[in-house]
This record gives structure tokens, C-alpha cells and sequence, in this order.
């Protein structure tokens, strides 16, 4: 995949910077942000954007920039861990089904199925009835959410590709099934990957804002921006502000990485591009 | 015929290893019931009194097979807290809760469809991508949030509608609808954009093959072509997400009983796992477990039923 | 006579790059008019030009004009005009079929959309008679159909509106030799009949001449040659032209060293069963793509197996090299037994396959070096430097460079990445090639020079050969011995001249029968 | 949003010119954020089950107004013996339980026994335990004799988990509560209402609503909708931090009122380092009671230094016993040999006042070096982590119980407090019935307690109602949990 050619899609271009720039954002938050997020002062709360406090402070008189880039970092987090979960487990999953079928993909396809069968807000409850509620538990709900996903987008992949002559060359050449999916097939289901992990990763930071918002997701003191909308709602009529930015931050975060999503499926669907050829 | 029993076989097999699942997780669960529903001040013999009541000292695998064959028989238990048939309470929360889902599901059907359809028609025009933006947005606005809004509007400033609450169906049909209306469209927006986004794919991968070109050739325009012979065929992946949306919209009602104070079966779990009601719990999340693994039969079915090709190779 | 269609200085590109270039060509009414290309060379972008159903994305200048009119610009009416006045068949006649739809509706409904100007029209029965259909079929899913069966059901299609023109677009190339025939000489029949003007493109210089009377050779977009079939295809004028004509004649190879008697391979009474696993199939009765077949093959021979589609000879193949593995009956490799996959390790290098398709037989995120090796790893004990000496010999015998190795597949043309293919087939220096389709999936102009070159690798390397086509005319020039293949059993065997001279067997008549006449000066 | 705001009160103006016209309603629709889980007030301790039924459905021998003092209930008149052990209780004429059956002394007899048997499941079966005897003398006619004395024995009779069942009813009542209460009970839509309707037969005097529900809205957010939309007249309780909605708008009236919900940051007496004195006292001067009122009540809470309620007659305040500073906390934790501070968890339950207290207490103690790890937890948890197991370095919990001062004469009570000097005051308390001795006594142990720091006192609970401008008659404080509908009615 030549970079160059990816960054001719302007709207593959504007998703993916502004999916960046929201990710700088957050991560800038590990290093500094203008003031500490565990720094109560009720003294200053409800401020209103001013030089000192660029978005204002929340009810606690925490600085309201600084929260949104802490809880922009901790819904990148939840997001793409929740991903890597679904892809770690996942994609190998659907390999293994798809590269050993019969019996092995009929079970595999019965734990996707299992997995399916529980919506991730019903997993978060049960967790959070176990281990208590906190971004580990959304992570772990939306992440076995994301495992049949994965599961069946790697095996869909390996299956159209199984049907291609260079994976009979490779069993020709002595290949086992292990190293035939490993070097022919992941590389080649990779864009389909990738296309799924954006969508999955927007889907993850809506879930997490909704898991947040039922008092699932994160917990205080670490902040999350489902976590602020679900602090700020009761004072919506009050201090409209304090819902609508980290609002404003899912919907403009979510959407960056859908229209990245898109610009990518585009880009590297050799399906799509040929018909736009031909 | 084959094809249906086996189908169904997988289906029992998974609701049974979902069953073990879910009394697994559940039985582990700390904290204690009877301590729950006594409160703080509760006396050692009364605590030992109603745990005997409730059936926990029998052991744990017992409990499982007593379960699930009474679950197969219909009998659900009684939930301790509610002190009342765990079938007649999750009977009551469906009256709410499939509505709502059916009526998400419809409304983000009637929307998505045909405007992904139109977008479809329109591919790389402003229209297009007029929708497509629009979409965007829809996919990406929280449901609870947009729920709230929608409240504002419509019942806190309009008062066309209530702000939330459910009148019992058997009380006042019409009330009980106009309950479901505000739920049903903060539910179903996300499920709409997704839906169009959805159809627009599917509809422009279907423009895109031979038989449309065919159709055109027989005489038909473009827009002829899709509409007679693309939207069928595009319809056979849309109906694979209609499934998945189903586990999406009852993950949803979940979260949008909360805003709209319904009393479904979301909130009922909900409600039921803070207070430690663990047969509550169990066969309530069992029947969530049940409906969207019945959906995923259904919409399998409905492919086989609708597509020729998988009707033959199946049977 | 008057002209049907004037194409006019037409010119198709797509964004920079232009497809099809100042062509001007017209089409008198009630010929049948061939237009002969390879991929590429904008025959199909033609057809499509004149039926205004060009993609979207493609940018049309020039003129066309049918009967005297040019082609309305308005969408609804060109429609009307190609649902009244057009008839078109395609390539694919899988995807070019409804596939959720009865081809009985799919047909009415094609005469429902020429029916406004209430025509009497043929009904379906009628209809369905003329292209050698039953009334029974017209109920039928595309799916359950043949392939012949639904390229009848296009034609039906087709003739539904009592068209002025037909545009046959490789009506055959994706049919089987016998059903290609039938095919052809069904479109040839009707044209016949109700004096109906054929445009037919199509790369088989063969089919064109059996069905066209004036012709017009396209190549990359100009048009190259315009002429009487007959003229333009026994004294060609131009070098492109007579360089296509030249490729259709195989010319048989000359044998260097007669086959050694002893067997390098034999196979008994092997069986492949194919069928649905786990308890629910247990009452199926399972489908034998191979049924009791036994053969051997000598030391440097070349041997051919025939047959049609779905008759096993791929299956036979694959079990062969090891792909796959025999439900029954077993195999023999110079002295090791085996069933299939169980073929040891140290023996696969000795075994190797050329695949039918160029475009899939290569990862494209590998280099050509990393997939020519690949096969190496049967070689445990070869020195690296040993490695790539394999690896230059192996591409320079194929006639490409070693710079190439460091390229990806698609930088590739189909021929080159064909020649890859024996390449890589090659580096294990193995005893056995099973050949595959090797070039079916090839334009024409290219196929003779791959076929020389395995020629030649055999004769270099005193390879055996088992070609699996449904070619005749390669496997006469190429092959020893010809194996005819049905339904999974072997039902003819022998020299290819004698066989092809005297076929007993009725599949191998048939399949003499449907072989297209030569091109005779 | 001040255009939402005000488009919203025209409407609400629209709508209430519309009701006008209609005749004086006698209904009234009541948000209440807790559903109760069942509606039995004697077999389980949810305060949700109280708000829906106290004195509204069920009625016991005497009753709690709204100033906390104990009245007359289904027991007209009653005499005390001397000694403080027998109770003989005149019970009222004509009641009868909302099935129809009648109400006498058998009833009484019956309740009591049911609560004090081996197989009750009462909450608060410990309360009663002092009670010996219950004898009927005549149907109109009951005397309970007592083991010991007990000072609050007829404020805890008035409790909703001695309210008088009768035996033909009372293993329903979880589902069907049958009183002899003014409303008797019509349906509950689980998840979502109870209703009530007048009984007609009722004994006492008429109370002027005829039909009243409770809706469950457990969401400030919704529940500020349901106000502003005019789905529900009024809510008992309602979030501090949206009170601002409501106040000065002339729509609706905010009652703001007491409980009896003292708030403290509970301490592990038992566990290190809080057995020592020095670092209790430390955490006591770290506690900012403004900033923790301001941020986690908006202000309605009221500050306390000990665990009393600062409208109730035997208080005195204490709330400078160790005032805010910061210096002195770091001082006495470096004199306990924690120069540095020390690691703790401070698990909170999910209540909102907790929750925000919580935060702003851990960001108080990080400045004196005490860092507390935030546990948030679902009530079944807690009461097994915290309050049943002692599993807890820290947690904040109102505790709501009338004059419970007691519980810190308990040792193996939660917070592990034993101190054998409060365990003898108390029990001195316990049997004293003198009002002027019994306030000597217990201001005793609150400043005693208070000295100890055994717990932080954050402050008391205030309870903050939000009604319909026109409605009269609701309780403004809650001595008692409950939302009693007798006096509640309409006016123009």
C-alpha cells in the first residue's frame, strides 16, 4: 500500500487527521494538561470560559479542558483496547475456523455465536456485578463484544482467499495450516482489519460513553467523556456547557473515525478501486 | 428440513452453554442476598431464615439443573426481592420492551432504507452526500443523549409528547403508544443512520454487478434497474446487520429506559443486580440471551427462505 | 443495404488514461459483424457505447448513431430504445441473471418493457422453444440451471422484445467446449432466421469466423483491421492481425526423446468422495468427482487429461500433487505409496503444479523472490547461496530477469506472471509437473509462447508432464497421450492422432464435434 | 438555553390555563427516585417501601408527625406503669383493614408476634427485642409489657416496621399491602408506579386526595423533565444540583426541610492506622465541611461535628472541635509517626452525596500526604464489603435513622468503635424516660464522640422537595421516611 495513494483520498485524509488530532490530544494529556484533573477547588467551579480556564470548569471546579483531554484519552483507551481484544482474540479465532473448518469451525462459530447472543451492556452488568464497575469492565464488555466481530471478518476473509491458487502453492510447498494463515492470509485480510478495527473503535468510544453514563464505565477520580456527560446532565438547564462539550467531543471523534473508516475501505478494497477503473 | 434441525440444535446448544454462563457468572457474585433485602440492621437468624428460604444452601450444580428444567417447563422462580412469579415480572417488562424494540426497529427500517436507497440512486451527488453527512452524525450521537434532547423539545418545551413513564397497554392503548414514541426515535436514529449507511453499500455493490446491467439492457433506466432488481438483492446483507442491530437496539433499551423511565426489561435487570436478586438476574438476562439468539435464527432462516441459492444448498 | 449502426470518431477514456480511440466503424443492417480483441482492447467498451450502457465514470466523445438517428440523450428513452430495439447477451451468465428471481420472470418481464407499442409478441413457450428450452424451465432459479441452459435464457432474453439488434458480448467464453458450440450455432441460427443484425465480439478468432461476415480487429483501443471475415482473417494486412491468426494454429511440438517405458507415477482405482461432514449428512449420497480411476505415467512423458467441466480432472490433479487426499485406491510416485496429503515431505519436491489462473496463484504481499522460494523450504539442506542460484536459474529459464525478483506480482502482465508461475514451479527441480488449464486464462497472442516454452523446459529437463485442459487443440499439439475424463472415470485413452481420428467414446465425438473449423486459406 | 427555558415556562403557563378550567383536582402523580422491591414495610428495610406506604396504606399503634414527635396512631390513648415496662394501648374504634376485615386488639398481637418470631424477616427485628409480652385484653384493649425500659419504645412503635398487619393479608402484603391506612393500594406497575386511591371507609378524618401515584424516576436529568413537562406535581427529594431550575420559578415551590441523615466519612476504628487518635483527629482537620456542603449539596446541608441532627432538641454543636486546618492535620500526623501520610480506600456506595464527597475529600487529604484510592460500589456490595465484613479503610454513608447515636455504643458495629465509657452512658440513656436527664446523657456522648474523631462529621442531609406551586400540605422536613399524603391537597 503506497501512503501517497491513501492521502489522495481527501476524506480519508481529514478523518484520519482529525482522528489523530483527537488522539495528540489525549495522549498530550498524560504529559501535561493546563491543570490537574484530580485538583478540586469548589471555589472556582462553573467558571465560565475566561483566559485562565479556555472551555471553563465543571461542578467540582475542575478545568474543563483538561478533563476532555483526559477522558478523550481514556475513551481512546477503553475504544482501542476493547479493539485489540477483539482482534487478539478474535482474528485468530477466525483463522483457526476458517484454516481447520469441519468440527473446529462449527465450534468456533458456536462461541461466536455465544458471544453474539450477549449484548456488551449485559456483560458490563454482569462484570461490574463482579469485579465492581471501572474502564476495565467496559473495556472487558465492549472487548468480547468486539471478539465474534473480528472473528467472523477474518473468517470470511481467509475463506474467499482459501479458494486462491497461492495458498494452494503454499500447501505445495510444504506449508502448514499455522504458517499459510500467518504469512499469506493475515497479511492480506490486514486491510479488512484495519477497516473493521476504526468502525469497531468509534463503536467502542459510543459504548463507553454509554456503559459511563449508566455508572458501568469509567469511575471518578479518572474521567471519561461519557463519564462528563453523565456528570452534567442533571445541570444540563443550568450549565448547558458542561454536557455540550464532551457531547460535542463524541460526536466529532466518532465521526472522524468513520469517515477514516470509509476513506480506508476505499482505499484498500482492490475491489472497489478495480471498479472504479474498469 | 436437515438444515432447520441443525440450525435449531445449534441454537438449544447455545442457549444451554449461555445458561451455564450466566449461572456461572452469577453464582460467584459477591455479596449476599438476604443481607440485601434485610438492610443494615438485620439479626443473624433472620438473615439465616430467608437464605433458607431462598434455596441457596442447596449445592451449586443442583441448583443449575433445577433451573434450567424449570425453565424449560415455564417456571422461571420467584424473585426474592419482588416476592412475586420471575415469568409474570419479565412477562410485564416484554409488554414494554419488545414494543420498543419492534418500533425502533421499524422506524430505523422506514428511515435508513429508502435513504440509503435515494443515496444509492444519487452515488457521488450532493444528495448522496447531503445523507451521508447526515448519517455520519446519526451513527455518531449517543442514543441516551439524543433522548435527552429529544425530551427537551418535544415534551419539556412542545409538550406534544411525555417526557417519559408508560401507561399500561391494558389501561390506554393510544397513552401507552405515545409513551413509546420519543424511546422508539431516540433508539432508532443511530440504527437509521447505520441502516442507510448499510443499504447505500449493499445497493451500490448490487448497481455494480451483471444483472443489473442486464436489466438495463432488457430496457429499464438506471434508477428502474436498481429498483426492480437491486434493492432485493441488497436487502440479503442488510438483513445480516438487522440482526446484529437487534443486540445493538436491546443493548440500547438498556440505557434509553433509564432516560425515558420505562419500565422494561433493561431496567428491570438493572434494578434486580443491585439489589442481588439472583434468580431475577439469571432468568431475565436468560430471556435477553434467548431473544437476540432467536433473532439471529429468524434472520438466518428469513436468508434461507429469502435467497434460492442457500434454500437448496441447505436442505 | 443501409447502415444499422455509424460509429463516428468515438472515443472512451477513463479520467487520463483512454480506453477506446477514434474508432469509426458502421454496421449495415441484417450482417453479422465480429469484433475481434484481446482484454483490453475496448471491444466490449464498444458494445456497451452503442446500447448507452457505458459506466458512469468512462467519458464518451464522437458519434453514434442507430438506424439513421443518433442515440437519444435522454436516459428513459435510450432505455426504451434498447428494451425495444436491442438485444444483448453477456459474458457471465451466472451474474448476469437474477439470481433471486425465476428466469421465466426475468424473461417476461422482457417483453413486458417492449410491449408498449403493443407489438404481438411470442409468448414464453414459444419463446422458451426457440433457444432449445422446456416450458419446465422457465420456473427455474438461475442457479439451477446449467451453464449452457442460462446463456439460452439471455438469448431468450434477448429475442423477447423481437430485437433489430443483437450484441453478443463472449457470449461463450465462459462454457464449456461442447456448450460453447451449441451456443454458437443457436446465436447463428436465430440471426439466420428472423434476419436479425448480430454484433459479435468475442477474443476466438475461431468463433468469429464460423459466425461473422465482416469483421473488425481492435487492439488497445484503435482499430487495427475492417474487413470481410474471410479477407481480413486469411491475408491479414497488418502484423497484429496476422501475429492473433497465427496464435489459433498450435503447431505441434517436435518430440526430442521418445518416453521411457517405466512408470513414473501410477495410480489405482482411485476415488475422491466428496461429501457434507457431521451427523446431519450422514443420509446424503455422496458425489464421486473421482470414481475408480487408474492411470501411470511414464518417465518424460507428456500426458493429457480432457474432459469437461466439473468431470474431475482437477480433483485428480490436486490428489496427485498432494492438495488433496483419495477416499479410496492409492498412488505411486516413484516408488513411495500414497493417498494425497499424506505425500511425505522429502518427495514433494519431486511433484510440482502450474495453476490455471495467473492473477491468484501469487500473494501480492509477497516479492516475486519470497514466492519463488517458497518452495525451496522442501529443500531443508540448501545453502543460502545455493538459494538464490535456484532462484536466477529458475527466472531466467522462463525467459524474465533476475532484477525482477525484487518486484511484487502486480507489476506484472498475465503472461509474465504465467511464466512466474512455471518458474516457480520449476525451482525444486522436480521430476513431475501437473499442469493445470497452464493457458486458458491467457490471451491468445501470448498462449503459444508459453506453450513453447514448457516444451522446452521439458526437453532441458527431461520433465513428465500431465496437462489437465479441456483444450483439444493444445493437448493435440502438446501431448503423448490423451486421457478422456466423464463424471469422475476415464472413458477413453490413446495417442492423440488416433483418437482425435477415430474418437469411439460418444463424449469424445461430441467433443470433436464442438471443435470450431480451422482457419483455411 | 434561556430561550428553551423561558418557551418552556409559556407553555407550562399554556398548559396550567387549560387546567384551570377543569375542576379542582384531587390527584396528584409523585416522582420518587427509588422503586421499593416489594411494598411490605415490616419485611424489609428499602426506605423506598416507606415513602410509598407509611401512614398512607399502613398505620401503627402511634404515629410520627412531621416534627419528629410521636401521636396517637390506631392507639387512641395509652398508659405507661412506672417502672416503664407496660404499655397498655386504648386502640380506635371502626377501623378496618382496606379488605374489609376488622381491626382489633387480635391484629396487634398478631403483628408483634409475626415480627419477633424466629422466622421473621423484619430489618429492624432488634429494635423490638425489649418486648416481653403482648397481651390482649379486649378487642379494643392490647398491653405490651417490656423486659427493660426503653426510651424510644413509642417513637419506634410509630415506625413503619411495626405498622399492624392483619393475618389474613399479611403474607401479601409484599405485593398487595392491605392497611388500615387512609389510601388503599390499586395497583403497581412494576418499573414503573404505584397507585393509591382513598378509602372510603377509612376511621380517621378524610384526607382530601382521592387518588395519588408514585411514579419511579430514578435519573435527575428525567426527573426534571417530568417536572417541567408537567408528568409529575412534585417529588419529595429532589438532586440539590438542579434545585437552580426550580427556585424562583413561580410554577413551583422548593421546600427545603430536614432529615435525619447524618453524613460521615465512617472510619475503621479496628484497623491501622485509624486505631490511633492522632491521625483520626488529623483527618478531622482536613475535612472542609463548606467546600464538601457547597460541592456535594449545594449548600442545603447543614455542618455537624458529631453524629446528632442539628434540629433535634438535644443537639449541641460541635462542628469546631477540630476546625479546618490543614497545618495542625499535618502536625499530628507526623506526631502518629505518618510524616509522609499514608495509602487508604475509601469505598463509596452509589448515592450522588457519597460519590461527589468522596472526590472532593480525597483531593482535600492529598494535600496532608493522605492518598485515598476511590472504590465505588452497588449497595449489595457495600453492605457486604463494608458494613457486614468490616472490609473498608474509609466510606461516607448518611446514616438515617432517628436518635441512632447508639450504634457507637455497639463495638462490633462497623466502625469498631468501643469505648466503654460511651457503651455505659448509653445504656444509662437507654433506661432513663426523664427528658432533662436523657439530653444531659446524650449530649455526653456526642461530645465524646466528637472528641474521639471516630468518624468525620461531614454534615446532615437536607431534604430538598420541588412541588407544584398550588400544592399544600407536604412535609417539609423527614423525621421519618415517608411521603404521607393525608394533608396534601390542591388549592387555587
Amino acid at each position: 500500500m503506497n501512503w501517497r495513494r491513501l492521502l489522495d483520498h481527501p476524506s480519508l485524509a481529514l478523518g484520519l487527521a482529525a482522528t489523530l488530532a483527537f488522539a495528540l490530544l489525549g495522549l498530550a494529556s498524560l504529559i501535561w494538561t493546563p491543570y490537574p484533573i484530580a485538583d478540586i477547588a469548589i471555589s472556582r467551579r462553573f467558571l465560565v470560559p475566561d483566559a485562565s480556564h479556555l472551555l471553563g470548569t465543571d461542578h467540582l471546579g475542575r478545568d474543563m479542558l483538561s478533563l476532555i483531554m483526559a477522558g478523550t484519552l481514556t475513551s481512546f483507551t477503553v475504544g482501542a483496547a476493547a479493539v485489540a481484544i477483539g482482534v487478539g482474540i478474535g482474528v485468530p479465532m477466525g483463522l483457526v475456523a476458517a484454516m481447520w473448518g469441519g468440527p473446529v469451525d462449527w465450534v468456533a462459530m458456536r462461541i461466536s455465536d455465544l458471544a453474539f447472543a450477549f449484548p456488551s451492556v449485559i456483560i458490563a452488568i454482569l462484570i461490574a456485578t463482579l469485579i465492581g464497575p471501572g474502564a476495565t469492565n467496559a473495556i472487558i464488555a465492549i472487548g468480547i463484544f468486539n471478539i465474534p466481530v473480528f472473528a467472523r471478518v477474518a473468517r470470511g476473509g481467509a475463506l474467499a482467499l482459501s479458494s486462491l491458487d497461492f495458498i494452494g502453492a503454499a500447501r505445495l510447498a510444504g506449508l502448514g495450516k499455522a504458517a499459510i494463515a500467518w504469512r499469506h492470509i493475515l497479511p492480506n485480510i490486514m486491510s479488512l482489519i484495519i477497516v473493521q478495527g476504526t468502525i469497531q473503535l468509534s463503536l467502542g468510544i459510543l459504548a463507553e460513553a454509554g456503559l459511563s453514563y449508566i455508572g458501568l464505565g469509567t469511575q471518578p477520580p479518572a474521567t471519561s467523556l461519557g463519564l462528563m456527560l453523565r456528570d452534567a446532565q442533571s445541570l444540563f438547564l443550568i450549565h448547558p456547557s458542561l454536557s455540550l462539550l464532551p457531547g460535542l467531543a463524541i460526536v466529532l471523534i466518532v465521526v472522524a473515525l468513520n469517515i477514516a473508516g470509509d476513506g480506508l475501505r476505499d482505499a484498500l478494497d482492490p475491489r472497489l478501486r478495480r471498479q472504479e477503473l474498469a | 428440513m436437515l438444515y432447520l434441525l441443525r440450525r435449531l440444535a445449534g441454537f438449544a446448544l447455545t442457549l444451554l452453554i449461555a445458561a451455564l454462563v450466566i449461572f456461572v457468572l452469577l453464582d460467584l457474585l459477591p455479596g449476599d442476598p438476604a443481607r440485601f433485602i434485610l438492610g443494615i440492621n438485620a439479626s443473624a437468624d433472620a438473615l439465616a431464615a430467608l437464605r433458607l428460604q431462598m434455596g441457596l444452601d442447596i449445592p451449586a450444580p443442583a441448583r443449575f439443573g433445577n433451573w434450567v428444567w424449570s425453565m424449560l417447563q415455564g417456571d422461571f422462580g420467584v424473585s426474592h426481592t419482588q416476592r412475586a412469579p420471575v415469568a409474570k415480572l419479565i412477562a410485564e417488562r416484554m409488554a414494554v420492551t419488545l414494543p420498543l424494540s419492534v418500533f425502533a426497529m421499524a422506524i430505523s427500517m422506514a428511515v435508513g432504507l429508502p435513504l440509503g436507497i435515494l443515496a444509492a440512486r444519487h452515488r457521488g451527488k450532493p444528495l448522496d452526500t447531503a445523507l451521508m453527512v447526515m448519517a455520519q452524525g446519526g451513527v455518531a450521537v449517543p442514543n441516551f443523549w439524543f433522548g435527552m434532547l429529544l425530551t427537551l423539545l418535544f415534551a419539556v418545551t412542545l409538550r406534544w409528547l411525555p417526557p417519559g413513564g408508560f401507561t399500561p397497554w391494558y389501561e390506554d392503548g393510544w397513552l401507552a403508544l405515545r409513551g413509546l414514541v420519543l424511546p422508539s426515535l431516540a433508539l432508532a436514529l443511530p440504527q437509521a443512520a447505520i441502516l442507510a449507511r448499510v443499504m447505500r453499500t449493499a445497493l451500490v455493490d448490487v448497481a455494480g454487478q451483471d444483472f443489473i446491467r442486464t436489466a438495463r439492457a432488457k430496457g429499464m433506466t438506471y434508477g428502474e434497474a436498481i429498483w426492480r432488481h437491486g434493492v432485493r438483492n441488497a436487502l440479503l446483507p442488510v438483513l445480516t446487520i438487522l440482526g446484529l442491530q437487534f443486540a445493538y437496539l436491546i443493548a440500547g433499551t438498556i440505557i434509553v429506559e433509564n432516560v425515558f423511565y420505562l419500565p422494561g426489561l433493561g431496567r428491570l435487570i438493572f434494578t434486580a443486580i443491585s439489589e442481588r436478586d439472583l434468580v431475577l438476574v439469571r432468568s431475565a438476562t436468560m430471556v435477553l440471551v434467548l431473544a437476540v439468539s432467536a433473532t439471529m435464527l429468524v434472520v438466518d432462516l428469513t436468508y434461507a427462505l429469502v435467497d434460492p441459492r442457500l434454500r437448496e444448498r441447505r436442505a | 443495404m443501409t447502415a444499422l449502426v455509424e460509429i463516428d470518431d468515438l472515443a472512451v477514456s477513463f479520467g487520463a488514461r483512454p480506453a477506446i480511440e477514434g474508432l469509426t466503424l458502421a454496421i449495415e443492417k441484417g450482417e453479422r459483424f465480429g469484433i475481434i480483441g484481446e482484454s483490453g482492447s475496448g471491444k466490449s467498451l464498444t458494445a456497451l457505447a452503442i446500447a448507452g450502457l457505458l459506466p458512469e465514470t468512462a467519458r464518451m466523445s464522437g458519434r453514434i448513431r442507430f438506424d439513421g438517428a443518433p442515440l437519444p440523450q435522454d436516459e428513459r428513452e435510450m432505455a426504451r430504445l434498447r428494451g425495444k430495439r436491442i438485444g444483448m447477451v453477456f459474458q457471465e451468465p451466472m451474474t448476469a441473471l437474477n439470481p433471486l428471481m425465476r428466469v421465466g420472470e426475468q424473461i417476461e418481464e422482457a417483453m413486458r418493457l417492449a410491449d408498449e407499442a403493443a407489438a404481438p409478441l411470442a409468448d414464453l413457450p414459444a419463446l422458451l422453444q426457440e433457444v432449445g428450452l422446456e416450458p419446465r424451465h422457465a420456473g427455474r432459479y438461475p442457479h439451477q440451471l446449467s451453464g449452457g441452459q442460462r446463456q439460452r435464457v439471455m438469448i431468450a432474453m434477448a429475442l423477447a422484445s423481437r430485437p433489430e439488434l443483437m450484441i453478443a458480448d463472449e457470449p461463450t467464453s465462459a462454457l464449456d467446449v461442447i456448450t460453447q458450440r451449441l451456443v454458437l450455432d443457436l446465436i447463428g441460427e436465430i440471426c439466420q432466421r428472423r434476419r436479425m443484425t448480430l454484433l459479435f465480439i468475442s477474443h476466438d478468432i475461431r468463433a468469429v469466423a464460423a459466425l461473422c461476415e465482416r469483421v473488425a480487429v481492435l487492439h488497445r483501443g484503435t482499430l487495427v483491421e475492417l474487413g470481410p471475415v474471410h479477407t481480413v482473417l486469411t491475408r491479414p494486412n497488418q502484423a497484429y492481425t496476422q501475429k492473433l491468426v497465427a496464435a489459433t494454429q498450435v503447431t505441434p511440438r517436435q518430440r526430442v526423446a521418445a518416453p521411457k517405458p517405466e512408470p513414473l507415477l501410477t495410480v489405482t482405482h482411485l476415488t475422491r468422495a466428496f461429501k457434507g461432514r457431521g451427523l446431519l449428512h450422514w443420509g446424503e449420497k455422496p458425489l464421486l468427482a473421482v470414481n475408480d480411476v487408474s492411470l501411470s505415467i511414464g518417465v518424460g512423458e507428456c500426458l493429457a487429461l480432457v474432459g469437461p467441466s466439473g468431470c474431475g480432472k482437477t480433483t485428480l490433479g490436486r490428489m496427485i500433487v498432494g492438495l488433496d487426499s483419495a477416499s479410496a485406491g492409492e498412488m505411486d510416485f516413484a516408488g513411495t505409496p500414497y493417498r494425497g496429503a499424506d505425500l511425505p515431505a522429502a518427495r514433494r519436491a519431486d511433484l510440482s503444479l502450474v495453476f490455471q489462473d495467473p492473477f491468484g496463484s501469487f500473494n501480492p504481499r509477497l516479492t516475486v523472490a519470497q514466492s519463488l522460494g517458497e518452495p525451496l523450504r522442501l529443500l531443508p539442506r540448501l545453502a543460502p547461496l545455493e538459494r538464490q542460484t535456484r532462484l536466477e536459474e529458475a527466472i531466467t529459464s522462463v525467459g524474465l530477469e533476475t532484477a525482477m525478483l525484487a518486484r511484487y506480482p502486480h507489476e506484472f502482465s498475465g503472461g509474465q506472471r504465467q511464466r512466474l508461475a512455471i518458474a516457480r514451479a520449476m525451482v525444486t527441480r522436480p521430476r513431475l509437473v501437473v499442469l493445470d488449464e497452464p493457458v486458458s486464462a491467457l490471451d491468445v497472442s501470448v498462449r503459444g509462447d508459453v506453450l513453447d516454452l514448457l516444451a522446452r523446459l521439458q526437453a532441458d529437463h527431461a520433465l513428465t508432464y500431465l496437462i489437465v485442459s479441456h483444450d483439444l487443440d493444445m493437448v493435440a499439439a502438446m501431448a503423448d497421450r490423451v486421457l478422456v475424463m466423464e463424471a469422475g472415470r476415464i472413458v477413453e485413452e490413446g495417442t492423440p492422432t488416433a483418437l482425435f481420428a477415430r474418437p469411439r467414446h460418444r463424449l469424445t465425438q461430441e467433443l470433436m464435434a464442438a471443435r470450431l473449423p480451422d482457419i483455411v486459406g | 438555553m434561556r430561550a428553551t427555558k423561558s418557551l418552556a415556562l409559556a407553555m407550562a403557563g399554556l398548559l396550567l390555563a387549560t387546567g384551570l378550567a377543569c375542576a379542582q383536582s384531587t390527584e396528584i402523580r409523585i416522582g420518587v427516585a427509588l422503586e421499593p422491591p416489594a411494598l411490605d414495610p415490616t419485611a424489609g428495610a428499602a426506605e423506598a417501601i416507606d415513602v410509598v406506604v407509611y401512614q398512607n396504606i399502613f398505620e401503627g399503634l402511634t404515629r410520627i408527625d412531621q416534627t419528629g414527635a410521636v401521636q396517637p396512631g390506631l392507639a387512641t390513648a395509652w398508659t405507661i406503669t412506672e417502672d416503664g415496662l407496660s404499655y397498655r394501648f386504648t386502640l380506635a374504634q371502626g377501623v378496618t383493614f382496606h379488605d374489609g376485615t376488622s381491626f382489633d386488639a387480635e391484629d396487634v398481637k398478631f403483628t408483634f408476634e409475626r415480627l419477633l418470631a424466629d422466622d421473621s424477616v423484619n430489618a429492624q427485628k432488634a429494635l423490638y427485642q425489649s418486648i416481653a409480652a403482648v397481651t390482649v385484653i379486649d378487642p379494643q384493649t392490647v398491653e405490651i409489657t417490656l423486659s427493660r425500659p426503653d426510651g424510644l419504645f413509642l417513637f419506634n412503635l410509630g415506625r413503619g416496621d411495626a405498622v399492624i398487619v392483619a393475618p389474613e393479608s399479611a403474607d401479601n402484603n409484599a405485593n398487595e399491602p392491605i392497611g388500615t391506612g387512609p389510601f388503599a393500594f390499586v395497583q403497581w406497575d412494576r418499573g414503573s408506579r404505584v397507585i393509591l386511591e382513598q378509602y372510603g371507609p377509612y376511621w380517621g378524618e378524610k384526607p382530601a386526595l382521592t387518588k395519588a401515584s408514585y411514579v419511579f424516576i430514578s435519573d435527575t436529568a428525567t426527573m426534571t423533565n417530568a417536572l417541567l413537562a408537567g408528568d409529575i406535581d412534585g417529588t419529595n427529594n429532589f438532586a440539590p444540583e438542579a434545585l437552580a431550575v426550580f427556585e424562583g420559578n413561580p410554577q413551583f415551590k422548593v421546600l427545603v426541610g430536614s432529615t435525619e441523615g447524618e453524613t460521615i466519612l465512617a472510619t475503621n476504628n479496628a484497623r491501622a492506622p485509624f486505631d490511633t487518635l492522632a491521625v483520626r483527629q488529623a483527618m478531622a482537620h482536613a475535612i472542609n465541611r463548606h467546600d464538601i456542603i457547597e460541592g456535594a449539596t449545594y449548600g442545603y446541608g447543614v455542618p455537624i461535628g458529631s453524629h446528632f441532627a442539628p434540629h433535634h432538641p438535644y443537639y449541641v454543636d460541635l462542628t469546631e472541635t477540630y476546625p479546618f486546618d490543614l497545618d495542625a492535620a499535618k502536625t499530628l500526623l507526623a506526631g502518629a509517626g505518618y510524616p509522609e501520610g499514608f495509602s487508604a480506600t475509601l469505598k463509596l456506595p452509589p448515592v450522588a452525596y457519597a460519590r461527589l464527597s468522596g472526590q472532593i475529600i480525597a483531593s482535600e487529604f492529598a494535600k496532608i500526604g493522605v492518598r485515598l484510592e476511590l472504590i465505588n460500589m452497588e449497595w449489595a456490595q457495600w453492605l457486604e464489603d463494608v458494613f457486614a465484613n468490616k472490609d473498608f479503610d474509609l466510606t461516607i454513608i448518611s446514616h438515617v435513622e432517628p436518635f441512632d447515636i447508639g450504634i457507637y455504643a455497639n463495638p462490633d458495629y462497623y466502625f469498631g468503635y468501643d469505648n466503654p465509657e460511651v457503651q455505659a452512658l448509653n445504656e444509662t440513656l437507654n433506661a432513663t424516660t426523664d427528658e432533662a436527664q436523657r439530653k444531659v446523657l446524650a449530649q455526653q456522648i456526642q461530645i465524646i464522640i466528637a472528641k474521639d474523631a471516630v468518624n468525620g462529621y461531614l454534615f446532615e442531609l437536607a431534604q430538598t422537595g420541588v412541588w407544584n406551586a398550588k400544592l399544600e400540605g407536604m412535609w417539609q422536613n423527614a423525621p421519618i421516611e415517608g411521603v404521607v399524603l393525608h394533608d396534601i391537597h390542591w388549592v387555587e
